[in-house]
């Protein structure tokens, strides 16, 4: 696989519905903010896209504090989607990402349907915002159950929204379900352009000292980080097999390789999330990585990495995990 | 920026770098506590007294997150950065194991620091334990400034007491350990209101109850003295994209993020009783 | 809470059905072999249980190798369940436990209801034998799922099961699921005495070099060590709330203190997995941290630990993870 | 102890112990390669070349699990082991890193070594580049027991020679190198017949398509040698719990625990086609 002839990498990536991005290593929701505190830091233009902070239909305080705990090579968070609401959003954020060179997908939230699709309608049409990145592992008061954990409650959310909206419409998938494959095949079926897999996983941590959960309310978090790339990795090949559309991994990259994995198992992009609080430039330093290593291996397309079916290498059963 | 639910003015992220940093002194203080030394030029250079650093300890993903450590000492002419802390966890064990000629990256300075006075002033630093540690810089900043100082140096027992010695600059100091190992015994808030008579200002750091106990004899003296508190919030990254790092400011939904519009914050604008309510930040 | 008047503490822990461990701190499956090996490094008479190696109506060979790797604070395997069969064990295995202190329960696996029901007919009466762990995290050829992912199956498997034996039943729960606790109540109305919560989490594994999986077959393993203790503490609080039977907390603990914090979260006893590997003694030094610092907080039983309702510390909404 | 599917003898595990072993000497070897030696009294008096450790190499939980090395050097008198390891990943990279006075856990001794001769014998040792690990141990044992030793040193190039000089046993050195930057140009294969016809017992160790190239002379040379090869497998414990190590040996249903049976075979047991189909345990 070593590059004989010289070959040239387009690093562009088609998420659907117009939506290219020029490079296929973006930001993750809730780890970047709306890019501009990182603007300051680091060269957000050079970025495959940002996703923004989860968006909902009014401002939101967030949770009340702790919101954030450490655990093994992993985070826990609990913010409570904090954000501006979807109006200052439109009027005064996408104004100045219309100037950018970097796509910004706006990520948003809502507690029910109609939550969604208001948030989707104000941003269609907004110059400024690339498309928009739908969260649904929001709890569903109607069914007890976050509308990422059931394939049909889930539809029924990317239908409503996917009528109300032109803009190229991503779904980022809860990975507490026992199969993601349905919910991204389902998804995919009520008009989804591309999903993302993986939000966080439910974790808890626990003071020994206080005797309780570490982070109020029912003391349960999102994972992200190191710890959760195998799971993410897993979940990705296994919404590869379920769907055909372009497929956004995210989940513990913290390297080229990382994020070379994850083209391996099926994604077409990825997002680095926690990564850039360890490393504010992580993100930037992935995509040099990518960059370096397809020129080295002269790859044309990032999916010339996908994984070729596997060779039956040698005889002997295979079972499930775990054994 | 996010807009801060509190509208509490937020720190310049452009002023911040990340640095690869050369450990250049390791210096055991006792009583588990350390004073490091890192070669980090412009950092050095940047920093005000109050503002933190963000170190990443281990190349290694665990532990996972930096840790803020408040800017102990910052010397431009030597391009240094001293930071001043004591072992409670995985990370600041780490540190205290390093050597020197070991790198660590540092990414700062980051939030909003003391106010320094416009003119001569009679300032009061209360440190209370490793709070002590943001105040060699801000009283070396203070006198050069034309201020007097006055350090209310108090600690559980004297092994415990940052020792005011290394400063360098001209302070008048009072001691007060818990168990009377040194100085008056008692805690800070003992000697604090004889204090307050002779100050303009006051600058506190130290835990959350001392801290809100000081910002009530600030607010109830005869004449009320100006407070500044440094605060601790568990941090995701330091830079204000994880709204992790909130703290009660002021109604049951007003917080600010203590990593931009902190650490540093005015006493009035903290919410005490919900900030005395929340769970210490080393269990978070 | 520090200890004023002096208390006892009574360390052992009721399963159920006369199933009483000395202490709370036994070993998981798969990580103990048959209590064999370590037997000649460590004392293992000392251990509150030990769950043996998934056992098959017939000897398994296991799958082809690799069949272990290492993730950050982590490792996936796929042993494919490789085990000398039900027959070996009862007659070879058993008797020589019969003369230990630590009780034995064995870890049992089958391809389908008539195969789980072969093995623990087999187990029952069996002296040495002090329970079955019932792992339903097996491939239900019926549904495409494991039975351990479908409540309704999990119980059916739990009836027959239960009605074959009887001896101490506990059923150990895949974490793969969309709500453990609706797989908790199922089973634990179907006749378990005690649950064990979490088996592995789906995981995988990419070698850049090689283009693919590291693991053979479809690539996917099971993840365990302390990059899961955050998942599995969660796992345990919401089983805990599902259920009233006995909980035995699993995933990622390393020390004492992990094993504490299974306790507050609803635990009532534990077990050491993967940290063996990296310390063979780590289950007995689990132990004794226990002890000391149930001594030196005055506790009468573990249980003591569990977390009192949280004091609604201070006002302010909160919403789920990854927000 | 768990049934092995494929009836060879496994490894006593009672003569294992866990220590805490203090690093006495870290030697940089050039090329990626290091020796370091340990301070393991229990240890260095109990292994038998061809054994391995199970090496803690960092006490927070990355790399989670310990690593396996070949017993290069045990001195029962010194009190002291050495290993000879190249720098592959994260965890070998840790070890690289220790200095003087560091401490890492040590299991060991663990698995089946070589076997020595009965009596007076003529030996020969194949190593591949870093396959030289379990050879110095057993050069002085093969030495000290009568037989006469051959070292066919074997590497692609000189830098990643292990150094016999260090050896301090009586031996003839054969050294190949593939760039031919020291001794014959080639691999070992290309000069191991000729060594062939005057070795009674054949030992080697190194990558997997050397060791079935050096299988398949002894298989066919005139007098068919016998031959045993330390093989490699990804581990998870090193002590026959997990079940992970698992080696090939016969048909599509036998397997041998690398840990408990191995990591020495004899060539006749294990199936090479198999072996040679698997991925390389570094990706594992
Ligand atoms: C702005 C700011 C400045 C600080 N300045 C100093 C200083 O100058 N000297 C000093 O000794 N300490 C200071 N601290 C506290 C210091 O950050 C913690 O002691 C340190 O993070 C503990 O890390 P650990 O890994 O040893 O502890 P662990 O308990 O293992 O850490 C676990 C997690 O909790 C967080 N955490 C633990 N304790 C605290 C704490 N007190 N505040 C916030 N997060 C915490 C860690 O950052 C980490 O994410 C400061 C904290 C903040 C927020
Ligand atoms: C019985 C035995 C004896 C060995 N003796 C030696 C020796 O004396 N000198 C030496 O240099 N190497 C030896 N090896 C290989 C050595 O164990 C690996 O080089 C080492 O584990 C790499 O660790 P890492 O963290 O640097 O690499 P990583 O690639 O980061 O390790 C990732 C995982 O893969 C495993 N792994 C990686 N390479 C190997 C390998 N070659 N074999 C088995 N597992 C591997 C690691 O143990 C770890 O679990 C031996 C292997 C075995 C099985
Ligand atoms: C502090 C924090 C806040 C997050 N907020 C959101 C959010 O608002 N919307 C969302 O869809 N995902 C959110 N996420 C999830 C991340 O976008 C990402 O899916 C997850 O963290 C896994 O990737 P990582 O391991 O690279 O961080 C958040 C994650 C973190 C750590
Ligand atoms: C190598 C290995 C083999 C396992 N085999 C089994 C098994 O046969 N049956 C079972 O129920 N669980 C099995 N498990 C799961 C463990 O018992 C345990 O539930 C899991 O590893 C989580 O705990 P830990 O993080 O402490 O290892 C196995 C785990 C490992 C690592
Ligand atoms: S620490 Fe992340 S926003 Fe303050
Ligand atoms: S390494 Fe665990 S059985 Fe061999």
């Amino acid at each position: 696989m070593t590059a004989a002839a010289p070959a040239t990498l387009d690093p562009r990536v088609d998420l659907g519905r117009g939506l290219v991005l020029p490079n296929p290593v973006g930001v993750a929701s809730g780890t970047f903010g709306y890019g501009f505190e990182l603007e300051q830091l680091v060269d957000i233009q050079r970025l495959g896209a940002i996703f923004s902070k989860g968006t909902t239909p009014r401002s939101r305080p967030g949770n009340r504090p702790p919101r954030v705990a450490e655990t093994t090579a992993g985070m826990l968070n609990a913010i409570g989607l904090q954000n501006p609401g979807v109006e200052a959003v439109a009027s005064e954020y996408a104004p100045r990402w219309a100037g950018w060179r970097v796509p910004v997908v706006v990520n948003v939230a809502a507690e029910d349907i109609p939550g969604y699709v208001a948030v989707v309608r104000r941003l269609a049409g907004v110059p400024g915002v690339a498309g928009v990145e739908l969260n649904i592992s929001c709890p569903n008061i109607a069914h007890g159950l976050d509308f990422g954990q059931d394939p049909q409650a889930a539809a029924r959310c990317v239908e409503a929204v996917r009528r109300a909206t032109p803009a190229p419409l991503i779904v980022k998938l809860s990975p507490n379900v026992t199969d993601i494959g349905a919910v991204a095949a389902a998804v995919a079926a009520a008009g989804a352009d591309a999903v993302s897999v993986v939000n966080t996983y439910l974790g808890l941590k626990v003071s020994l000292a206080l005797r309780r959960p570490v982070l109020p309310g029912a003391g349960t978090g999102g994972l992200s980080g190191p710890a959760i790339k195998p799971l993410a990795l897993a979940a990705v090949r296994r919404v590869r097999q379920a769907v055909s559309i372009p497929v956004v991994g995210v989940g513990g990259i913290q390297t080229a390789a990382d994020a070379l994995e994850f083209f391996v198992v099926g994604a077409d992009a990825v997002q680095v999330g926690t990564a850039t609080f360890r490393n504010p430039a992580a993100a930037l330093e992935v995509l040099d990585g990518c960059l370096a290593y397809a020129a080295a291996q002269g790859l044309r397309r990032w999916t010339d990495l996908r994984a070729t079916a596997r060779p039956a290498d040698a005889p002997g059963p295979t079972v499930g995990p775990g054994a | 920026m996010s807009r801060p639910v509190a509208a509490l003015p937020a720190s310049d992220l452009g002023r911040a770098v990340d640095r690869s940093a050369r450990v250049s002194q390791v210096l055991d203080l006792g009583a588990g506590s350390w004073e490091l030394t890192l070669e980090c030029p412009e950092i050095a250079t940047r920093a005000r007294p109050g503002e933190f650093l963000q170190v990443q300890v281990d190349p290694a993903p665990v532990p996972l997150l930096r840790r803020p450590f408040s800017v102990c000492r910052a010397d431009p002419a030597a391009g240094t950065l001293g930071i001043y802390f004591g072992v409670t966890g995985i990370g600041t064990a780490r540190l205290a194991g390093l050597t020197v000629g070991d790198e660590v990256r540092v990414l700062g300075p980051l939030g909003r620091g003391y106010s320094l006075p416009p003119g001569p002033a009679r300032a009061l630093c209360v440190a209370g334990g490793l709070g002590a540690a943001p105040f060699p810089f801000l009283a070396r900043a203070l006198s050069a400034a034309g201020a007097t100082v006055h350090w209310l140096n108090g600690a559980a027992t004297a092994g415990r007491l940052y020792p005011v010695e290394r400063l360098g600059a001209p302070v008048d100091v009072t001691v007060v350990t818990q168990d009377g190992s040194r100085g008056v015994r008692g805690v800070v808030t003992d000697v604090l209101p004889d204090l307050l008579t002779a100050a303009d200002r006051v600058y506190a750091c130290g835990p959350n109850p001392m801290l809100a106990a000081v910002a009530a004899l600030c607010a109830s003296a005869p004449t009320p003295v100006a407070l500044e508190v440094s605060l601790e919030a568990p941090m995701g990254c330091g830079f204000g994209t994880c709204l992790g790092c909130a703290l009660p400011v002021g109604g049951p939904e007003a917080l600010a993020l203590c990593c931009r519009q902190g650490p540093v914050l005015a006493a009035e604008a903290v919410d005490w009783p919900a900030l005395l309510a929340l769970p210490p930040a080393h269990v978070a």
